[in-house]
């Protein structure tokens, strides 16, 4: 049964305010066409939950989206800090967020708590640190076994998580290649699944390769057939990081009407993602391209 | 290699007077062995560990918090995520596995750390300036600093050393060094700590207390320059040494091969 | 550098008597040239730790190399149970052994605590059940963060795995598709790892494709190329399931004579696999072949 | 949908009077729901959820304990690991993900399980038979089923009734049923439970009790002939049915499509 819709009809549908979401994707296919719908359909008190917020949460918090963000790292990768963000942590600026704060592998242990119906994910992490007397979702465990001991996270379960991937058919079941970062935590341990893709393809091409599946159509709500849906971050093999975007953003970001005025043209201003790309031109986006070069087949076999 | 790689130098290139910013990532480079598993960061790391592999340690295995491992990246790489480290990797594992099984299960013998300020005893702070729940700047956080500090052999500092990085106490311990000693670290069942902390002033390494000491200066800093941006009264090694200036080989792999665009280094005076 | 060896020489160096050895693979590419090495070299008080001890198991228990067996299904898959484990379970021939039991998820969770450098590993497992009682390597651990509990295992960790895949580089980067089974926990979680593999391949045709490799060389010892070293299990896309040999294997097994009959003509009466192969014949070799269905191709992109 | 599943039935082959085995599969294809997720054993259960599936449940999703999620075999399996169990399936999890994340987190509602023993709360028995430490006959074990028991919302038995199989109380418990009752479950915490057990003679249920009584009896078989193998008074339902025949639509995939082969049917008298 096809579930392909719009972005558009896809937030409506599953986010409400007040909502945890979760856009994954580390570093590689950020859900960014997603966020934008968001901010446009006005959704405020959302509790903003990824690893790394990256620009796109912090145009969230920019447009007023956000009383809450958990995370793990909050930069902008590769340049330096998310001026929305720190304006909202240090002066409440134009919301005040509450911030619950872990490392990278507390975080992704606590999305495998999530994903996997634990009470509690062990890891040896946090260690000598002065995190866990910050956040109770962290706490010390002793080993029944021995005279070792951990820390346990408590699990995260977001209302919604946006995940995206190179193709799906159009029940959802999705084939993800390049960095995996948490996105498949992410969708098992979210209530709803918004799936968004750069290429919709036939269920028999997910069928010749299963070993590629990083999501299947039970997990998932709603397909959105995207192209370019990343931008300004890459899609493996499609477009690549538009650098320029992210060291700009440095800038746009750093004043609070620069920021207004981005908004309006990025976000306001256009419709949808097929909008943003048309208004990005088909220079830049050609000058993303990589060039072509295919993974060495494999013979899965026909067993008659 | 890239044809780049083998063009010819031109004189120009590596006859400027190298800038402090490479000399960091050369010194970087000569910490590392051509056995090591390295967890690489963006930026000096990164161009770090390309000087160590092209060339002393042509079997550097480079592992990337996004989880590429064996990355041969060709180009400079703009951020953690750069599709240039997925394309051409031996492996991709999800974000948790490269956590689970290669960074807590022991399976990396470096990893590189920068850090707003970093303490005596090697503890680093990149969560908050000021108090944790009103801070005066709020900071990234830890990111996978902290357990790359816990689980690695040898941890290595890289920064700039300016006024009020090196305090005596950090405002918040991010990442463990030596805690309070290495007997501190050795209780909470840590191995490994830093081993270097490298600077544009020179390269710092601990004693057998845990305590930093400046093992050697750059050529272009004096004892003045570090003691008095630090928060305490500095140790300097009896034998203190210059550090050796980078080869023109080094150099010109910084600047014509690795960093062309100076996004990670100034090459010029 | 290249790690490629014969298996005789793998086994030669990798296995000592009253070692723990794993050897991975659930129902697909299951080790059985390896087992049939060990046996031929005579290796004893083998520890033999496998959630399916299957065949391999049954014939290395018939030889005499086994004092022990940590299991969690120990059957003929499809057929039923396997006469030499209970011969030695039932009645301690030809050699007295040890227990160890689990669940198939508890025995995978003890891998993966292993695999983790973990003290313990939590799961909903063995609720109700009364193997807690009988294994000391299992016990109940409350939730740090409310009243649920869990039953958490104790890492697993061999001396020795042996993993096989359809193709690896000289160095040990393998690339495995179809069921994947614990074979990435058995080799992660032990300290010398044999990977045997249907074909080897460049170092290109493995980074052409990142996503499909289940192990890199920093975790590989050994490297054997031994065609056909799954038979009578198999390897998706090169031979299927011969299902004559799991099948004859309840009456061989049977009988303490036939088994060493068996013994004598597979495993003791052939220097290795090449000649168990001739020994079998091209008819029976070419009648498990699959027709051949690639997988769809994926572009993971030249960035310069 | 292979050639064969279109091709004319013969007279002969639906003709032939249905045996037990084959009223099973059917019995416990009726079991099923199209929006159902199945763990499927190999044999009879696989069976029953590819007649459910061609029949009145096409959109059944198929899970293997070998991690195949979706597979859509195109001829009957000889393992739980078949290569036709891979090869065009939806997605193949590693094995621990498939507990992890599938079972574990409740994302299947049904599993198939089987038994030496099987006793009045349906735990079953699949270790020993005697004493733990010195067994009578020693089991396979657990496998996969203490935790199917314990996460899927309705477990099926299918197991013959034979002699001894159905004892008051099993000699050890591999897989909960409803323990002491179904207060007993839930006190541990668990969901679900036992929903059917469907043998050679009949198809059980649980009362409020959790504790095990007769639905309908099949065609061929007594009150008598469950009694006299039951190592208890076993109720029987106070409408007791009988067990609905197979139809000739069910026969033709069972005997022509699914299992030509007789592998796990009986498919003659």
């Amino acid at each position: 049964m096809s579930k392909v819709t719009s972005m558009h009809d896809a937030v409506a549908t599953a986010v409400d305010d007040g909502d945890s979401l979760y856009l994954a994707g580390f570093t590689h296919l950020i859900p960014f066409a997603a966020g934008h719908e968001i901010i446009r359909q006005g959704r405020t008190d959302l509790e903003l939950i990824r690893a790394t917020p990256d620009l796109i949460y912090d145009q969230l918090i920019a447009a007023g989206c956000a009383r809450k963000v958990t995370f793990s790292w909050a930069g902008n990768p590769g340049v330096g800090s998310l001026p929305a963000f720190r304006r909202a942590a240090e002066d409440g600026y134009p919301t005040e967020i509450e911030l619950e704060e872990y490392t990278h592998f507390g975080m992704i242990a606590a999305l495998e708590a999530g994903a996997s119906n634990l009470p509690f994910m062990p890891l040896r992490g946090f260690i000598g640190s002065d995190l866990p007397e910050h956040n109770d979702n962290i706490a010390r465990v002793e080993s029944p076994f021995d005279d070792d001991y951990v820390y346990a996270v408590a699990p995260i379960e977001p209302d919604v998580a946006v995940i995206r991937a190179q193709r799906a058919d159009e029940d959802g079941n999705a084939h993800l290649w390049g960095i995996q970062g948490e996105v498949k935590l992410a969708a098992l341990a979210a209530d709803t699944v918004i799936l968004s893709v750069e290429e919709q393809c036939s269920e028999e091409t997910i069928r010749s390769d299963p070993n590629r599946t990083v999501i299947t159509a039970d997990e998932v709500d709603h397909v959105v057939v995207e192209p370019y849906g990343s931008h300004p971050s890459y899609a493996q093999g499609y477009y690549g990081r538009d650098n320029e975007a992210y060291l700009s953003w440095a800038e746009t970001a750093a004043d609070r009407e620069t920021v207004e005025e981005w908004l309006d043209e990025w976000v306001y201003g256009v419709d949808d993602r097929r909008e943003y790309v048309e208004q990005l031109g088909t220079e830049r986006i050609l000058d993303l391209e990589p060039e072509t070069a295919y993974a060495t087949p494999v013979n899965m076999g026909e067993y008659r | 290699m890239t044809t780049d790689e083998t063009e010819t130098t031109t004189e120009t290139d590596t006859e400027r007077a190298y800038t402090n910013s490479e000399l960091m990532v050369v010194a970087a480079a000569r910490e590392l062995e051509s056995d090591d598993s390295v967890l690489v960061g963006i930026g000096k790391p990164n161009l770090a560990c390309n000087v160590a592999k092209r060339t002393h340690a042509p079997e550097l295995r480079m592992v990337y918090e996004s989880g590429t491992i064996g990355s041969n990246p060709k180009t400079p790489l703009l951020s953690i995520g750069d599709p240039g480290l997925a394309a051409g990797a031996l492996s991709i594992e999800p974000m948790r596995n490269g956590f689970n099984y290669y960074l807590q299960a022991g399976r990396l013998d470096v990893g590189f750390l920068g850090g707003a300020q970093i303490d005596r005893h090697g503890n680093i702070n990149s969560t908050v300036i000021g108090d944790y729940d009103d801070p005066v700047v709020r900071l990234p956080g830890s990111g996978g600093a902290c357990e790359i500090a816990c689980h690695v052999d040898r941890t290595m500092i890289i920064t700039p050393h300016t006024e009020r990085r090196f305090p005596e106490e950090v405002d918040f311990i991010t990442s463990p060094g030596y805690v309070g000693g290495r007997e501190g670290r050795a209780e909470l069942g840590l191995d490994g700590g830093p081993e270097a902390v490298i600077t544009d002033l020179g390269v710092y390494r601990f004693n057998d207390d845990g305590e930093l000491y400046v093992d050697s200066l750059h050529p272009s800093a004096t004892r003045d320059d570090i003691q008095s941006k630090t928060g305490w009264e500095i140790e300097f090694a009896d034998d203190l040494q210059q550090t050796p200036e980078p080869t023109d080989e080094e150099l010109r792999l910084i600047r014509e091969v690795l960093d062309p665009e100076e996004l990670y280094t100034d090459q010029a005076e």
